[in-house]
């Protein structure tokens, strides 16, 4: 195994992330605040952002669209399984990497499933224009767990072999109680969790629907977090069913209410996907690929992200009769009385 | 029963994956054509097949239908368990995992997977030629369920002999206990399936070999197309063509979006 | 850091424990029968039970009392912290060693909190009739969940020094990418899991209420769980709503229902502590540690336990104003309308 | 603000541990007096004092009365965060826990805590001569809390020159970065409440320090009563009894059972 001298951590170190939770303050206050507001306090240039929900399921758009409007540059970006949000910070590194820059990601699985590759990705990785760190899904939902844990590292079996390990800072060891190879991963400790759930209450205690992804775990790793909600409700209300709390509240800093904060993504209970506005995304970033200029896809960004003040602007540029559609696509998938 | 004659190449993976997996056994099911094959096998000849997804759903009925990602609301509704990604992770590497169903772009003899990039590892592992998408979960599906089924298309340039990048361990270099030594668990590839026709991997040489051809296709076809030397099974046989009902089933029943099954 | 020559597995080894997955039939089949069908089928002599609950909250006591029946020798027993489960384990070697023997425990506590010390702890340990491997809540909670998770160990920061990493099998190392000292836990693969919960379907998805405590992971990690739920419910009802579900089907092998299972201890939504009883129990046991014999314990365990056929003969011999009361006090915990 | 003239040792014990705890900080509280401390601070000087108990509870009101358990069905109602065992304890490595509140046995200089045996270790260990509870989540408090409030019932034999089983870390050997070195977290022993007085720990040397004598109690009486040489703070001063309001609130309101605080 080889020493430690080589590590690099990209977001906090563990002794870091110790330290800045040890300097939060911790108490159990009103953290709504605007969008805006929350994204120039959180974010700054050059830090490790953890993404939150899994492929195109409940991806922080809002939060993404809200970081584009301000520009960001050098950022790490860090994340199991993402399709959408990563696009969008991406795509406006592709109209104008003097506003908006990614400097590296450490994913497993960067595109859209049922709805093919990431252009973005694609753009930006076979042109070298990001630092790729590659990992499994288990391997970074396990690095945050290790983060939101307090610990440096983490085991796990797999995978064991192949060029995974060669492509990150995983180490494999010989297990001192079975004498077996075991791998470590590094905890991920990133300066910043952005996250969209379904429900929270103004000091932060989160409800999740459906697959809890990795968020909780991204958001107990970061020195902060960003959550928008579809609902914000009272505190009386989320903590009558204390066990269906996800995220609790010394593990936010601010709270939005964002309803179809995960648009075009699907948010169970809320909206199914809008897989013709993710393929309208798409078509636009792929033509560069194919080596064609940044018009069609800087026509999209002003239209639906500069073009705009706030993320309801990006919604009410969709029909009602579509969004209406969408909402009732996932009510049949989890039909319930109102 | 009657055999369809207008089945796509995608329509005879699909049901080829349904029959290999079996009854009453858990799967954990990677997306894409695996996800389509798992709801035939639940709605034919295995109801009591229990998918797992990466995203955290255990056991869902899917009666409400073809998730399009393996994190769906679909896959929630009446599962029997629903953490993360951590969680189903968690219970693999534990061994609650039978098989798991995985699709790549580029395989070896021994099974190893590759869906990470087309181009030089590691020298231009910073520019790749082809970015493709990255593991998912699908390496660590591969290194901790007990047997796995992949699915990769039939081509001799994606049938290497040794892979561009590595993603999903499979018999490695096909050594005795090469997975064992190397710290994984569970038994390794159990089938490959293509379009052309269905593998296992013979016992002793941990080495792909052909078991049944699709209709229209031969050992020498299949060989010609493949970039590496095949063993073939004595017994080998050709797949049944999918019924007119199956083919049904997927155009109609499971997959009426060609969310996954193209008809092209 | 020692090497591996020297560990030792109790319950299963993590190979071992894997390979009993394998080889378990995983269906979603009905896993219904008496308790004591489930008792003679899944413990053994010599079998390490992982004891789930905490304290006195819903711990195993139905099953503790229907292994006291049948018998067992040389047990290794672990758990967190414990209370009722263990002492009525104890209390039967006290009472006669020939029908019940412990002949290990590994764990961070066994006593009652505001109901006192256990005598019976006192009893076997101070007469070093039982082996002994101290450890912290954490650590065991910690050994159970990495071999829910199939890893043969899991780090944790603490206790770091003192002299509990001298008592037990813990390995410190320093971390590969801090430098720092961290401790490596042995996982533990227990033979057997008992577990009480709120309520489960005839198949052992089960729902837990209130604490968690270390039960899933307990259950996870054992090659086989007898489960017994205060309610037997649908699985419909069950599915209804999947993130509730605590400990899924595959983990389980059997599964009773057993009202008041957990009593005289308590279980979150039914009952509170029955404190006298717990208090009668300890008097017929602390006597011995004084030098008396075993005549009242044995007075106890006659009426009590050998005396009736099964858990209900138990709740029996309670007035019925003592058990409503101990649901009317847990029901002023967590109002609910009914 | 009328002085109490019937106040028992744990009841000074109980009011002291309340004044110790700050506002809007979080506390992992352990069983016993420190669940009483805690729930007497929220209801004076402390409403914002957020609770943790180790077996899931996070931010309980403790509206419906003292839990006599760390794991009783009354830290569950109305909290923020329910889990299990790991939970709790992962979110204290992480370092979510400002305090942490504990009991034990045997104390010695550097505030390392006994609460598993009496006897001889490692030789007696297999066969103690008393055998006490264990750690419970004690010493994983101890190592990861930020700052540790410890209560121990003062009697010279139990302030112990060498303990004779360190079961939560306190400064170790007292030597420069001890507790870092040895791979812990957080700041270690910051208050010791006993039935005499209150301590602190010296900065340099990491011992334990005499800071306020219970009143009857003067520095010689609490060092006639203590097994190792203690240091004197410069400010030493007396700590002003309970109020009658203060002994009325935890003899009516909060333990009216005596489930912690003995009459006697």
């Amino acid at each position: 195994m080889e020493n430690n001298a080589e590590m690099y951590w990209t977001g906090l170190s563990p002794d870091e992330a110790r330290e800045a939770l040890v300097n939060k303050d911790k108490s159990m206050r009103d953290k709504r605040m605007s969008l805006k507001e929350a994204v120039d306090k959180f974010i700054k240039d050059g830090d490790n952002v953890g993404v939150g929900g899994f492929v195109n399921i409940r991806q922080p758009i809002a939060i993404t669209h809200e970081m584009v409007r301000h520009g960001f540059k050098d950022l790490t970006l860090s994340w199991q399984s993402a399709g959408l949000g990563p696009d969008y910070l991406a795509g406006a590194m592709m109209v104008d990497d003097s506003h908006f820059s990614i400097k590296r990601v450490e994913i497993a699985y960067w595109a859209h499933e049922s709805f093919g590759l990431s252009p973005m990705f694609r753009y930006l990785a076979e042109r070298g224009k990001i630092e790729l760190e590659d990992w499994s899904n288990y391997n970074m939902s396990a690095r945050f767990k290790a983060g939101s844990m307090g610990l440096p590292f983490i085991p796990t079996r797999g995978p064991m072999a192949g060029d995974i390990p060669s492509s990150c800072r995983t180490k494999i060891m010989d297990c001192p109680f079975t004498g077996r190879p075991i791998a470590l991963l590094p905890a991920s400790n990133p300066d910043v969790a952005i996250i969209h759930v379904n429900a929270a209450d103004k000091y932060g205690n989160c409800i999740i629907r459906g697959t809890d992804c990795t968020c909780a775990e991204i958001a107990m790793a970061s020195a902060r977090t960003i959550i928008t909600c579809e609902q914000l409700v009272s505190h009386e209300l989320i903590t009558s069913s204390p066990k269906e709390v996800g995220i609790p509240f010394p593990a936010v800093d601010a709270v939005v209410e964002v309803p179809y904060g995960a648009y075009p993504g699907l948010c169970r209970r809320h909206y199914y996907f809008n897989g013709d506005h993710i393929r309208e995304l798409h078509a636009a970033a792929a033509v560069m690929c194919k080596g064609e200029p940044a018009d069609k896809l800087k026509a999209y960004y002003d239209k639906y992200i500069f073009g705009v003040e706030s993320f309801e602007g990006f919604l009410e540029q969709f029909p009602l009769s579509k969004l209406l559609a969408d909402q009732k696509a996932e009510a049949y998938n989890c039909e319930r009385l109102a | 029963m009657t055999a369809s004659t207008d089945y796509t190449a995608q329509e005879i993976i699909v049901v080829a994956g349904a029959k290999i997996l079996e009854n009453n056994k858990i799967v954990f099911v990677g997306t894409g054509l695996p996800m389509v094959a798992a709801l035939l096998a639940k709605r034919t000849h295995a109801p009591g097949l229990i998918p797992v997804f990466e995203a955290g759903a255990v056991g869902p009925p899917l009666e409400v239908g073809l998730p399009i990602s393996v994190g769906d609301s679909k896959t929630i509704t009446g599962a029997c368990y629903a953490k993360g990604l951590n969680a189903a992770f968690e219970m693999t590497q534990r061994g609650f995992a039978d098989f798991d169903f995985i699709g790549g772009a580029e395989v070896d003899m021994y099974g190893n997977l590759n869906s990470t990039m087309i181009g030089d590892f590691p020298g231009g592992y910073q520019t790749p030629k082809v970015r493709l998408p990255g593991s998912g979960g699908a390496s660590d599906m591969a290194a901790s369920c007990e047997r796995t089924i992949l699915i990769v298309p039939h081509d001799k340039r994606k049938f290497s002999e040794k892979l561009q990048y590595v993603t999903s361990p499979g018999h490695l270099d096909g050594s005795p206990n090469a997975r064992f030594k190397a710290g994984m668990q569970g038994k390794g590839p159990y089938r490959v399936i293509t379009t052309k026709g269905i593998f296992d991997f013979e016992e002793e040489s941990k080495r792909m070999r052909l078991i049944h051809t699709f209709p229209g296709e031969t050992v020498e076809s299949i060989q010609a197309n493949t970039g590496f030397e095949l063993l073939v099974a004595d017994n080998v046989s050709e797949f049944t063509a999918p019924t007119q009902e199956e083919v049904r089933m997927i155009r109609e029943d499971i997959d009426p979006n060609g969310a996954f099954v193209k008809r092209a």
